[in-house]
């Protein structure tokens, strides 16, 4: 075969792009281009994490001695609550799937719009109104029961629980109406030729995680809906005080957040299967098993959220239950790490700062992956849990995996976004930044939590200081790393090149429309006779190795 | 109209909607079964089953549930895949439901001899200030309601201290499981 | 999950059918989606009423006897009158869906306004239900206050009645919804927007309504009649 | 300051045996591992051993093909290089999922095993029973009379010993790093955690469920000693009387120190959770409801019995109440302790 895509001449730039074909802000505040939504969305995540990684900082700080040094407990503790309850339910969850995921669904299968631009766009809103009920919480009264509201703590604390909750709840929708969208838009949009085994393994990750927000989204409205009355009313189902059951409200809650923990880092994978791909000039290794394990994730994901409560009075019973079924959850997890890796053999790697992220990934997400599987054998879990091993262990996937990720994605994509390059030189001095900094934070925080250094512990014993010290200073490299980046990426806003249509010579359909591309994206509907990994390099001329 | 595609996939008749339309017939037999149904469950309720009453009632509200999501609700002419995701759903309750139905039957499985032990523990704490854990929810609720009873309604406590204790006690044996 | 759209088709096409939105290459492709959205979003709904009955269930596991006897406080008659009111409506809806299927919008209305009757029926059965147990104190947590009353509870019943309220609550809050939506699509069928080609948000709605139905015919065995 | 207790100041040290000459809870070198202190912890470690090197080949191999691969298959400085037309290998694929698939049997299984094991308690077990409050532990030991510590828990070596938890406020969770054993102490209900230990010391004992303000100074010591020589020690920590000698002033710390006030009430000022001690007596206070009340001998005695009587605005009902574990005696040196903190 040819090439993968029908070559239909992309029309000399006549058509203005998506973003100046309307002009004024209420072209803005009103649109229901998908693209442009992404774009909304991205400004969003990222003002939340220049927030939460402000916070992170300041705890960081703290953390410098083991005595209390410039904040009180109260303020320690509404400082860590905040950094994860932002980190989580505003950055890290709408972070890929709604930012990027909303930019490239579309535009990966070949369609006008999401299936419902409307609903999109008031997801967006549901978004801002979640935040906005967060921020109130935080101008109140503050929170301090943990980004996990565990009960009785959370229906006794005096700060505001309800407002936070109800910001979560909402944002909660937002997740659900974009998951929901994103499921029908794969399902009924794809273009002429695009079947299940042509589509991006972007999409495919997309895919996977839309279903679980679809799936378990619902239960954490519950979850929350049942914290906000039992702290009001006091209904008695999870406060002890009233005759219920604290170690119930745990699993209501993860059963959620745990599948959310995939939420977060699926899309993560899907990125990494195009930046290897696309910048190794090879097809990708193991398509099927790839695509499918991204679905065996989703769905394992909801069977493993015991795992949390090892310690927790759960029944031993059902810990051994969970335990096993954990195990099963870093199977396909390991078999796409695999693939990744094999996707480089006799490849031609071009290092540019998002191929620099895409390895920096498979080596930060073999430590989270690792490190998880410690945590998931139940007598190790009994020493580990609730101490900064879990602390690393989940920085390694959240922030190693998903925002390194996402990060790189930014890179992939940033021409296609804006139609600006940017500097590739600067690009993998952040790279190198940000790598140096996070292994430098959080793998120091693998040997504190080993010794038993407990989570959430504003003052701490002397014997950890060293150990802290060190993990501080790392996260202030993060921290440069990260302010350098978000300079020369907004930098290049203004000075950077303009970006040619397909600057990687990626196959893929999103990078067959102009950058930035049109408001409806193609000028003709695209027609798809092959794979989004059929690169020109590939040599065709050997026997073997056809799909 | 040869370029319209659906799921990637030429379509033939982009115009017609294929729909199921079900004889009027098939609408009166479902209300009827599921008058009947009601009147089932509603009847059994008054019978003294025991514990094979949730079953019933549960095993009854399952085939109305059905008629309605087969008939009403179109699902078994419909596209097999919104069936897929009805029953996917179910599934998911199922696991929701079975896993954490799992653990609350199954705690202190290994540790029987824990019970003599809050047992004897109790009777030592008898009469002193230390009270903590499930044997004092009840003292604590009748807290909370002596405090509302304070605050409105014009109840003086002391009245219903009486019926306190009483209650308390009951709530002893409930909370004690 | 309705399928008219503010944009005109931005390109030429052989429809110009005002229903069919600019990103739907056909009316097949736009109502399937739109079905499939519906269906997606009653998972969610399942999903998080789920929550609840397995509140109730565990509950029920947790204080056996606490909640046979909270439960004989409820009016058995009320909840079978409703139960029976709610299966109406949802015959008359389906019959609405039917009736437009064929294309009779008149007939349609006529159903519309059955089944928005059900439904007010409905709620006021449950006012009158709410009404009495607020009179007998009979609240949810720490507002419980039946045994001044004289209504003696053996046990924790402010928790049977939380999780009464709670569910029957949310599912107030669906049917009050519902009629909303019906009372929205009986204008729109007014002002002949739907046909025999175009009543996907007819249908979705029934979808709603339906599924409002199912959860009811779950609550009422569960909270009124099993013992 | 929070963690004088560990340190170990001159009133905790009062309260230690002699034959516990307060050895440091860890090792100096931040970069050493714990002790293992009990059974169940050298059983874990050599899983915990075998899990790093079987995690190290799998780090090393994984990274190792990927740097080779990236050096070796670097893009020529012109154009691009032919690629592979490699898409899958069935082989392959089966070899790496399954090769991960049985390591992880094992693991599950022997970590099975061990849990099993911490989650047994042996029927002839001590009972111990610890209950958890914001923000200190109190441990009551059945077979002395009345005796209840607080944040200090004595171990004999050699013996099983189970301790039955609960908590009064939220959810809590005990902490024994040197045991490598970890429970979570929920209110409303018992757990259960046991061990044996083996090797005599003095070791840290934490929380690490969050549980709010001071959830870091919920840290407590664990006292393991010889078993011939536990009795003794048991008996005389739990002794709380004044000593002949003793001013009571001086008792009145050591009653402080017993009743974990620390971890609410400083004596250098700070404010905490509760008021500090220091220049606390004699001074009028503002209640919530407006009306003033002077700290003397019967507020701070009424404080400690029914601590959320009256509540100083600006600080919240979160103190437990002491009746039943303080004797007037003790009542009364704690108040000369609070009069002597000017």
């Amino acid at each position: 075969m040819s090439s993968a895509v029908q070559s239909h001449d992309p029309h000399p730039a006549v058509e203005p792009s998506y973003l100046v074909s309307k002009r004024g802000l209420m072209s803005w505040l009103v649109t229901v281009d998908h693209k442009r939504l992404g774009l909304m969305y991205l400004a969003s995540v990222m003002f939340f994490f220049l927030i939460a990684g402000i916070l992170a900082i300041i705890l960081r700080t703290e953390l410098f001695t083991p005595d209390q040094d410039f904040m009180s407990a109260q303020t320690y503790n509404q400082v860590f609550t905040l950094h994860g309850a932002i980190m989580v339910f505003l950055f890290i969850i709408p972070s890929v799937p709604a930012a990027l995921g909303n930019f490239l669904l579309p535009l990966m299968l070949g369609a006008k719009d999401v299936a419902f631009p409307r609903l999109n766009l008031l997801s967006f809103y549901v978004y801002s109104a979640g935040a906005v009920f967060l921020i109130a919480a935080i101008l109140t009264s503050g929170l301090d029961t943990g980004w996990t509201f565990y009960t009785p703590y959370s229906t006794s604390t005096g700060t505001a629980v309800i407002t936070a909750t109800t910001g979560v709840f909402i944002a909660g929708f937002s997740s659900i109406l974009t998951g929901l969208n994103f499921v029908v838009t794969v399902h009924k949009m794809r273009a002429p030729g695009m079947n299940w085994n042509r589509m991006p393994l972007f999409v495919w990750a997309i895919y996977s995680t839309a279903v679980i927000q679809v799936l378990a989204t619902p239960v954490l409205a519950i979850t929350l809906l049942l914290l906000i009355i039992e702290r009001s009313l006091g209904i008695g189902i999870f406060d002890p005080a009233m005759g219920g059951d604290p170690v119930l409200f745990q699993h209501f809650f993860w059963f959620y957040s745990h599948p959310a923990v995939y939420i977060m880092i699926l899309p993560g994978f899907g990125i990494i299967s195009e930046l290897v791909t696309v910048h190794s000039r090879k097809h990708i290794f193991g398509y099927k098993a790839i695509a499918l394990s991204s679905v065996a994730i989703a769905v394992i994901s909801f069977v493993v959220w015991g795992h949390h409560l090892f310690v927790s009075g759960q029944s031993e019973l059902a810990g051994v239950l969970f335990s096993f079924l954990t195990f099963a959850v870093g199977v396909p997890t390991a078999i796409k790490t695999f693939s990744w890796v094999a996707t480089l053999y006799k490849g031609s790697i071009q290092y540019n700062t998002a191929c620099w992220y895409g390895m920096a990934f498979l080596w930060t997400f073999t430590v989270g992956g690792l490190t998880g599987l410690p945590l998931s054998t139940l007598a190790i879990d009994v020493h580990l849990h609730d101490t900064y091993f879990v602390v690393a262990h989940f920085h390694y996937v959240m922030v190693g995996g998903t925002v390194v990720a996402f990060i790189g994605g930014l890179h992939h994509w940033w021409p296609k976004m804006t139609g600006k390059m940017f500097n590739e030189t600067a690009g993998k001095i952040g790279c190198l930044l940000v790598f140096i900094g996070f292994n430098v934070t959080f793998m120091t925080q693998f040997f504190l939590g080993h010794q038993g250094m407990p989570r959430r512990y504003y003052a701490y014993l002397p014997e950890y200081q060293v150990m802290h010290q060190v993990s501080t200073i790392g996260s202030y490299i993060l921290a440069v790393g990260l302010l350098w980046t978000l300079i020369y990426l907004v930098h290049s806003l203004f000075k950077g090149e303009k970006a040619p249509s397909n600057p990687w010579g990626a196959v893929s359909l999103e990078w067959q429309t102009q950058s930035p591309p049109i408001e409806h994206n193609f000028h003709e509907t695209p027609h798809i006779h092959g794979s989004p990994y059929d690169f020109p390099e590939i040599d065709k001329s050997g026997a073997g190795g056809h799909h | 109209m040869a370029k319209v595609f659906l799921n990637g996939q030429p379509v033939e008749h982009p115009h017609e909607v294929h729909e199921h339309i079900s004889p009027m017939s098939t609408y009166n037999a479902v209300i009827g079964a599921l008058f009947v149904l009601t009147g089932l469950t509603f009847a059994v309720s008054f019978a003294d089953l025991g514990p094979a009453s949730l079953t019933v009632a549960m095993v009854v509200a399952f085939i109305k549930a059905s008629l309605v999501v087969a008939y009403f609700m179109h699902l078994k002419y419909d596209d097999k895949y919104h069936l897929f995701v009805f029953l996917g759903t179910i599934i998911f309750v199922g696991i929701f439901f079975g896993f954490t139905m799992f653990d609350l039957k199954s705690r202190d499985a290994l540790n029987d001899e824990q019970e003599t032990f809050v047992r004897w523990k109790e009777q030592q704490n008898a009469g002193k200030g230390l009270v903590v854990g499930v044997d004092n929810v009840p003292e604590r609720r009748a807290k909370v309601l002596a405090d509302i009873e304070a605050h409105g309604g014009g109840h003086g406590g002391g009245d219903h201290g009486g019926e306190h204790k009483a209650d308390a006690k009951a709530e002893h044996k409930a909370a004690a499981h | 999950m309705s399928n008219e759209h503010a944009h005109a088709p931005a390109h030429d096409d052989d429809e110009h059918n005002p229903h069919l939105a600019h990103h739907f290459d056909t009316m097949g492709q736009q109502t399937a989606s739109a079905k499939l959205g519906m269906w997606l979003f009653l998972a969610t709904e399942i999903l998080m009423f789920s929550g609840l009955f397995l509140a109730y269930f565990i509950l029920r596991m947790f204080y056996p006897e606490m909640v046979l006897e909270a439960h004989e406080h409820l009016s058995k008659w009320a909840g079978g009158i409703n139960t029976v009111v709610l299966l109406t409506s949802s015959y008359t809806m389906a019959l609405g869906v039917r009736s437009i299927q064929l294309g009779d919008v008149k007939k349609l209305r006529l159903m519309l306004v059955l089944t928005i009757l059900c439904g007010c029926i409905f709620m006021v059965v449950k006012y009158f239900e709410y009404s009495a147990k607020f009179q007998h104190g009979m609240l949810p947590g720490k507002y419980y206050t039946a045994h001044l009353h004289g209504y003696e509870i053996d046990g924790l019943p402010h928790i049977f009645f939380g999780v009464y309220f709670m569910m029957t609550g949310l599912h107030g809050i669906h049917v009050a919804i519902g009629l909303a939506i019906m009372l929205w699509m009986f204008v729109r069928a007014g002002r002949g927007e739907f046909g025999a080609k175009n009543y996907v948000a007819i249908e979705n709605t029934g979808l709603y309504w339906h599924l409002v139905d199912l959860i009811w015919i779950f609550l009422f065995p569960l909270l009124y009649l099993v013992k | 300051m929070l963690f004088s207790l560990l340190i170990a100041p001159a009133a905790a040290e009062a309260a230690l045996p002699p034959s516990n000459p307060g050895t440091p809870p860890m090792s100096d070198s931040p970069w050493s591992l714990l002790p293992a202190a009990s059974a169940n912890a050298e059983a874990l470690d050599t899983l915990y051993i075998f899990f790093w090197i079987l995690c190290g080949i799998a780090f090393v191999g994984m990274i190792g093909v990927q740097a080779y691969f990236m050096w070796k298959y670097k893009k020529p400085a012109e154009g691009h290089a032919k690629t592979s037309p490699l898409t899958h290998n069935g082989k392959l694929e089966f070899i790496w999922s399954a090769i991960p698939t049985f390591f992880f049997v094992i693991l599950f299984a022997w970590g099975e095993i061990e849990f099993m094991k911490q989650a047994t308690p042996p029927p002839d077990a001590m009972d111990v029973r610890v209950t958890g409050q914001k923000w200190s532990w109190t441990i009551e030991y059945p077979e002395v009379k009345g005796c209840s510590l607080t944040n200090d828990l004595y171990v004999p070596v050699g013996k099983p010993m189970r301790l039955t938890m609960t908590s009064v406020d939220v959810i809590h969770s005990f902490y024994l790093p040197a045991f490598r054993l970890k429970k979570d102490v929920v209110p409303g209900r018992y757990t259960v955690l046991w061990f044996e230990a083996t090797k005599p010391g003095l070791y840290p004992l934490m929380c690490t469920e969050y549980c709010g303000d001071e959830h870091s100074s919920m840290v407590g010591r664990v006292h393991v000693v010889a078993a011939e020589e536990y009795d003794a020690v048991l008996a005389k920590a739990c002794e709380l009387k004044q000593g002949d000698t003793e001013s009571a002033e001086d008792f009145g710390a050591r009653v402080v120190v017993r009743g974990g006030c620390a971890s609410c009430h400083t004596t250098d000022g700070t404010v905490k959770t509760g008021p500090s001690f220091k220049g606390l007596f004699g001074r009028t206070e503002t209640l919530a409801d407006g009306s003033t009340v002077t700290i003397d001998e019967n507020y701070i005695r009424e404080s400690i019995l029914e601590p959320n009587a009256k509540i100083v605005s600006g600080f919240s009902p979160q103190m437990p109440s002491f009746a039943g574990r303080f004797d007037d005696k003790q009542i009364a040196a704690l108040i000369a302790y609070i009069k002597a903190q000017k």
